[in-house]
């Protein structure tokens, strides 16, 4: 069973379609599956809904199918220091459904997890909760969220091996386990393919099991939004 | 309106909220005037900073030479790595978060009410950019504390009976400081109560520029 | 009742049941019969076995100086481990299988009903010893087959109309492998049909050992 | 901030009181917290109340505690190879409230991760789901289950750091990492304390915000259930 596509585009072929509801990992500009998203873009697939924490940048991430006007739907976070973004979606061209980051974390965790609802107290008596079924435990109400169930995960690890036991790096991680786990089928793009056998069985963040298709997407020029550094003292 | 009072700087307001910290305690800083908590932990105690992101003891901004793009805060920030740092997927971290182990968050605000009602995250007619992990953190922290400036660049009070703006939690705030005072409820049921000012403020000039209810 | 047909060995009805086995599949074998299907894994094909105890890549048994305590399957029984496998918690393993991401399971069962109902973790005056992770793999897994003895010991039917005990999933079940026959259904509302049958074995000998009703 | 005791008496001392809601790792006899049980058996605490997907064998586990008639109900989804637990049942006298395993292994992160309640597919249609609410998305029934909010959490892990940070060896992970997070204090019992730093980041299976207090079980003679081997083929 090869898991291994020579590039982005081919690790999407057949699976890209006209309003799919795509989970993408990455937080800000941190671990994002930049090659699958310009693959996305270039496909001139369209109408899509991502469920994503962030919509990138100007012509960063999400940013680059927002400004293509691939995008109809977000399903975030945080959607600042986007341009683009704001245009659209003060124009009404772009719909944007605003979830608390943990709701939206535990949303797709539950949908690759056969959870369609669950109960948090995040978001009780705010706009969040309008529309929203609220019940009480304990005495304290709690409003039910629903499980996410994408047709598409797209996420950026560090390295996998050739069965898909992926492992990611400090917090690149982020959104990437849950957004892998929601989708009927998972793509992942690397930094580098091992051996099998070279990852430690009780180190792998994401087994194989989640993993249908794995592309290099190396080298890589990885971008970061803010830069903040200290000085070294003097020796 | 007393144009005398200084009142506390942005470090003062952060160093007050320091105060608050106890040894073992996991900490969420948010973006400004939280940030600047970190810088005033005791020597004494030991603190481990949660960033949502998916990471536990942060630590400081790197070295030039050691800016890693993996490793970011929550405000997408470059930050450093501890002996006892620990990464994990954001729906572990906030397991964390919702799930009550955060001991202390310290976040700004725009409003908060005198029922502890926190509005922080919109303003109608004026572009969204979401509300991040805010809603999570004060639904699920220990203790939430605010600190925000007391009044509006408009001189108007932020500590008020009741937020005009949308919410982001219903009566979850604990704590309130400013640049003027510090405000204090013992549990979600009582009414917060003026427990500190800065030097050279006086209760009345607080009065004047609070609609909230408060104990004096 | 034919007192001449043989039907199928426990082995045989493994060798069966493995015969369903794709190229990628990730299977979860229960205890009993089903573990034996490891034994028929076609050659030209990978499969990876999972544990719900927290494990992908389930090994051989391992040699004797190799057996490791911390190491076991579901059945408590120490097994190996493999280059490709990987350990998770027990809330990660049940995500896998609740989430539909394991493809097969193969299960034994005290009785399985015409709809597709299963009944398998007790029987009503009994020690009850508990479902484990039976009713989770069968509301979870892709496709669920049983693999069981056609009639009980004392010659009673076992695919009936009914399920009269209860149960442990409700129209879960894909495929009934007894030593006499095969049984399938394309999908959850399709009746189950006579797909195969035992050497030796009649269609009469079926009807007549089957209360179940099912295409022939 | 000091988290490491010197005994399993020590660990739990000003944390065990009769009637407590006891959650425990562990499968069968692997990863199951020995010593804290012991302890625990030791203090004559009663009426205890564990979630634990076992409950151990005869003289091992909380069988232990079962002997000593400690223990009040159990909620398990596997009470197997145990003939005093059998007895205790039989008799009335030990009330136990079977649960599927994946649902018990939710139902404790869900009380970790401050979820008081989630929906299943696990148990629709059958005893499980009698008395408990039923729900239809996407025209599917799903059941309601309720997080566990445990007093106590008991663990065995490989190693901890001084701060908390814990790694667990193969399938001795298990029920261990939901285990722990929902308690009010979590107590780990380790085979070996490692410095800080000497942990990867990036392999921490349980941080250390989810563990209060750690104690060295060292040295263990750990049980097999059933030891199954194969040959060595001849060279």
């Amino acid at each position: 069973m090869n898991k291994i596509y020579p590039s982005a585009e081919a690790a999407l072929e057949g699976v890209l379609k006209d309003g799919l509801l795509v989970a993408s990992g990455g937080f800000g500009l941190c671990g994002i599956p930049e090659r699958l998203l310009d693959a996305m873009r270039d496909s001139g697939v369209k109408d899509l809904t991502f469920a994503s924490n962030n919509a990138g940048i100007d012509n960063e991430g999400i940013g680059k199918l927002l400004r293509t006007k691939q995008v109809k739907k977000m399903i975030s976070s945080y959607v600042g220091e986007n341009k683009e973004f704001e245009r659209q979606y003060l124009a009404g061209e772009l719909e944007v459904e605003f979830c608390p980051q943990g709701t939206l974390a535990e949303r797709m965790r539950a949908g690759g997890a056969g959870i369609p609802g669950f109960y948090t107290k995040t978001g009780v008596g705010t706009q969040v909760a309008e529309g929203k079924e609220v019940k009480v435990f304990g005495g304290e109400e709690y409003i039910l969220e629903e499980g996410i169930f994408a047709d598409l995960s797209i996420i950026k690890a560090w390295k996998a091996d050739e069965t898909g036991n992926v492992v990611f790096r400090k917090t690149a991680r982020n959104f990437n386990v849950p957004a892998a786990t929601c989708g009927k089928v998972c793509v992942v793009e690397v930094e580098e393919i091992v051996p099998v056998g070279s990852l430690d069985p009780d180190a792998i963040h994401l087994p194989g099991v989640f993993v249908q298709r794995i592309v290099v997407g190396a080298p890589y020029d990885k971008k970061i939004e803010f830069t903040t550094t200290r000085e070294r003292e003097a020796v | 309106m007393s144009e005398a009072s200084k009142g506390w700087s942005r470090n003062e307001m952060a160093a007050r909220a320091a105060k608050e910290l106890q040894d073992g305690f996991y900490v969420n800083l948010g973006i400004g005037i939280p940030t600047l908590v970190a810088n005033y932990v005791p020597k004494d105690i030991t603190v481990t900073l949660q960033s949502e992101n998916g990471m536990l003891g942060i630590g400081p901004f790197p070295y030039p030479d050691e800016v890693d793009p993996d490793l970011i805060n929550a405000g997408k920030q470059t930050i450093s790595e501890l002996p006892h740092s620990a990464y994990f997927d954001s729906a572990a971290s906030f397991g964390m978060i919702r799930g009550g182990h955060i001991d202390l968050t310290v976040l700004g605000a725009m409003e908060v009410a005198e029922n502890g009602d926190i509005a922080n995250w919109m303003i109608p007619g004026k572009m969204i950019k979401g509300m991040g992990g805010a809603m999570d953190l004060v639904a699920g922290v220990k203790k939430i504390i605010v600190v925000m400036e007391h009044t509006s660049k408009n001189g108007d009070p932020k500590f008020i009976p009741a937020c005009t703006l949308p919410l982001t939690g219903r009566n979850v705030v604990d704590m309130v400081i400013t640049d003027l005072a510090v405000f204090q409820r013992p549990d979600h049921d009582s009414p917060f109560r003026l427990v500190e000012m800065a030097p050279g403020v006086t209760a009345e000039e607080i009065a004047a520029k609070t609609t909230a209810h408060y104990v004096s």
